[in-house]
């Protein structure tokens, strides 16, 4: 990432498949409310997902809205972390990336809030809200799981081990953004551990960090991803809806 | 005696019967099956729409969607509290809906096939919904009337929504034209069939008039929503599919065919083309759910005795 | 279905679809030589349909080749019959799917192998071949997991029970075609009863006969197929591959 | 003494160890654990490509590509079986290998992130291959030479497909030729470190050479490959992504820029991109397999049991 382009795009695009991956779980969650929770935060990652990209698109002035960019580019051009593309897989495993990704997009708009840009600060006031929700309901559940029977403890445990080297990533440094990534990493970890703590979770020590996503080289999962959302779209060029 | 007498004349009176009023066991009997029923409805029909949340094709379009899903858990929510001041649990009925002891509304055992049955579910299904249920919302019984207004009020945007959908469609590509006469074609007669079976062949409905659950007859709904498509149907530009479909002067209503009544007692005894993958849904997300509700739970009780341990 | 162009393309479709659901399997088999096997069966079937595919784009004489219609039409358009476009489920399932489909294919192709239009005659006589081996082998996985354990008698019933009312669009009369579904129904149930009989399964007697296939009414699943099927052909108009 | 003395002069004079005869203890591990890793390899080296079966761009790519993900499963077939000749059992031999105890090649833990992959994945990384296994195919051990010569011809066969779809590309529309350097462009380091470590860093080799196992050095084959590949790349107008490569006169043969074997460490060590999902994709489908083994197992044995019965 570099310049306000690429960063709003990132920011953009981790949105979106946030929201992409969260809505997979309508009709699916455990529980009717948590059903209505997960929509929730889906649409506030879509929300923020589409003033993000409606920016990016300004910024590039290259005539592309929010539907092209979101429609229109293939894998290799989608510049979100790998962590967002993940599958769902069980309900801890979405827990744990909500509470990581919340974690790291509460202290990160916070910061934005104070930027020099208006539109990004403008952004980062009204995300930052949402992301301390988020992040509320991600920890209740982590704590829930991982204190909750031997099985739930079982496998968030194993979710917060799969889905943490994919953190790293979110940090990666950035001095020329509007807000370095890497200044935020304190406050995450400050939020984590007491959380995992809590939750009787051991946090991870592996030294494996995953990356590429915010140079366009992704997991396998997000293709397909993409070839489900963009179908209808790309199917119908120029159409309105 | 004089609590039969008190029942009766407050119905009478148009005024509502609460929680925790005497009343006669076949009301009470009845209203839990349709309240349920109501409930069940809405959690099942979410997933007809929720199959294009992924794939709708704007960013706005996939917000609008998801919330109206979303909404549709919500009212789900409220009609089973509902049901509950009838002293029954939401456990005990979501179990009767998995068991397949009671039932949903046939409509959703529909596929949806292509974007513009998103439209044609908000416009029709939810046009439908709305005339059978706003009557409801001066139904005797208390809590059901009033969840009522707040689903209507709702269910009223919804239907909006979907012909908005189908007026951007409708005038949109020659693609996007015939996928939405696709869907209109598709879901016409689904829809009509949504207010059961004609007048003769309708059980119940006697007693339901008198208890003032229901109000107007179903051939009269019908007749209505007809009435109320026909007009916005010409101006979406879309043709309803039925050859014989005119207005009648002397009745002041549109003549219609009437649906395949076969077809749908066929559905409602669960031969529709979705029935079996429905459930099937339902009772994987329920049995997939199970070790996250009972984490929840555990965690809960250990909270709570902390806190004992804390006061005592 | 009427008229060769229809028939042709409706066989086409239940082959390339079939084709594309076993290939699921590739990487995921439960043993080696099934993940072999079931690419084999994979394999005749995409070739069939090449075929199919193939002659119908000439009946047609729209000048659609076998890649037109198979990557550029979407579901409304494709005729298979429902059963090869559901789900593979787990592996009984998929059994279930594969033995009443050979049990269908084998005297279809056969009975066309003597019909009067020499494309499909030579089409019909080499898949009639390939449609035996598939009919052995699904029987055989049919025998083996009904009378294995009562884990997999169990899954198999319930295999049986879940496909079993797909089988009926299969037989739907067309006297218009060159070989009318409608006959093959004896030689079908000729060969189903009695190996349900020795796997020890019953065979379903479910009135529901879920249709539309042949008119384009799907299942909620195709459009998913096609949507990963197709993404790549059609996000690159008139390239050659 | 005798035996040892008469192992080495069949190795000594290029003939072949069959499984009869006797051999080192050390020579049988080395080629247990050589075969097994090399079979592993062909089995979940079916999973990035496997990745792209689905969405294959045309029907005769489609069953290329099927076909020849099938034929690296029947690789993994003969090699298990060379492996048993050993004098171990295949199951043992994936129980290995789904506890992580053996290894597989580290260049199934990229992503194929585009169908051009499925390209060069069949130009280099089956080409490194054919390179390293083209020596195997005289190997001192009968069964594992034997195997390799089957092997062999169908991997070249794989090779030149794999070209051919690269050079489609190259000679397709701008993205195409896009997606096919893309490729290139990343799978090029990775195919070099499948020689392994630079000699000097290389274990084993002195033992392997003079066992004939191994016939050339790790570097000896990177080099042949690099010169091999260099002239292909030229022929399919796509560019290698080394700025520093250029023909030497003096040792005829091309200088090339040493891959990162740190990272292929780090990948080795089960820190590439993919290995935990290959390793879960592989035991789940073995798990999800259990109760069809299991199934087909208690069949086979009733089956036995009912001849038994006849013959009795």
């Amino acid at each position: 990432m570099n310049g306000p382009f690429d960063f709003t795009l990132a920011l953009g695009d981790d949105a979106l498949i946030a929201a992409q991956r969260l809505a997979e779980w309508t009709t699916r969650a455990p529980e009717m409310e948590e059903d209505i929770a997960l929509a929730n935060i889906a649409l506030d990652q879509l929300g923020a997902a589409r003033l993000l990209l409606s920016y990016a698109g300004e910024l590039e002035s290259a005539g592309r809205d929010e539907d092209a960019l979101a429609y229109l580019r293939d894998d290799r051009e989608f510049r979100n972390a790998l962590l967002v593309e993940l599958p769902n897989d069980d309900f801890a495993v979405t827990m744990a990336k909500l509470f990581f990704l919340a974690a790291y997009q509460l202290p990160l708009y916070s910061a934005l809030a104070g930027c020099a840009d208006e539109r990004l600060a403008a952004i980062g006031a009204k995300a930052r809200k949402e992301s301390a929700y988020h992040l509320d309901h991600g920890a209740l559940w982590v704590k829930r799981l991982g204190d909750g029977t031997e099985e739930s403890h079982r496998r968030m445990q194993a979710a917060v081990d799969q889905v943490w080297p994919y953190t790293h990533e979110l940090f990666a440094a950035d001095p020329a953004a509007p807000v370095d990534p890497a200044t935020v990493r304190t406050a995450f970890d400050e939020v984590v551990g007491p959380v995992l703590a809590e939750a009787t979770l051991t946090q991870p020590d592996s030294a494996w960090a995953p990356a590429g996503g915010r140079a366009g080289v992704h997991t396998e999962h997000l293709a397909f991803l993409l070839a489900e959302m963009q179908v209808l779209h790309r199917a119908h060029p120029g159409a309105k809806w | 005696e004089d609590l039969a007498a008190y029942f009766t004349e407050v119905v009478d009176a148009e005024q509502k019967i609460e929680p925790r009023d005497w009343m006669p066991d076949a009301y009470r009997r009845t209203l839990i099956r349709q309240i349920a029923q109501h409930a069940h409805s809405e959690i099942i029909g979410m997933q007809p729409e929720g199959n294009w949340i992924s794939r709708a094709p704007s960013l706005k379009r996939k917000a609008i969607l998801l919330a109206k899903v979303q909404d549709e858990a919500g009212h789900g929510l409220y009609l089973y509290a509902a049901a509950e001041t009838l002293g029954i649990s939401r456990d005990e009925l979501v179990q009767l809906l998995l068991d397949g002891r009671q039932k949903y509304s046939s409509i959703f055992n529909y596929p949806t096939l292509s974007w513009a049955d998103v439209g044609a579910i908000g416009w029709l299904v939810d046009g439908a919904a709305i005339v059978n249920q706003v009557p409801l919302c001066r139904c005797s019984y208390g809590p059901y009337a009033r969840a009522m207004i707040r689903v209507c009020k709702e269910e009223s945007f919804h239907q909006r929504q979907g012909y908005e959908i189908l007026h951007t469609l409708a005038h949109g590509t020659p693609a996007q034209q015939a996928m939405a006469q696709d869907a209109v074609d598709r879901w016409w007669y689904p829809s009509l069939a949504m207010f059961g079976p004609p007048d003769g062949d309708s059980t119940h409905s006697a007693q339901s008039m008198a208890w003032k659950i229901k109000r107007f007859s179903n051939d009269d709904l019908r007749q209505r929503f007809v009435d109320m498509c026909v007009q916005q149907a010409g101006i979406l530009g879309l043709r309803i599919p039925d050859e014989d479909l005119r207005w009648n002067d002397e009745r002041q209503a549109y003549d219609y065919t009437q649906p395949d009544y076969d077809e749908l007692m066929q559905v409602i005894s669960g031969n529709g083309p979705c029935n079996r993958e429905r459930m099937a849904h339902r009772r994987a997300a329920h049995a997939d759910g199970n070790w996250v509700r009972e984490a929840a739970a555990a965690y809960a009780a250990k909270r709570a005795g902390q806190k004992e341990t804390v006061a005592a």
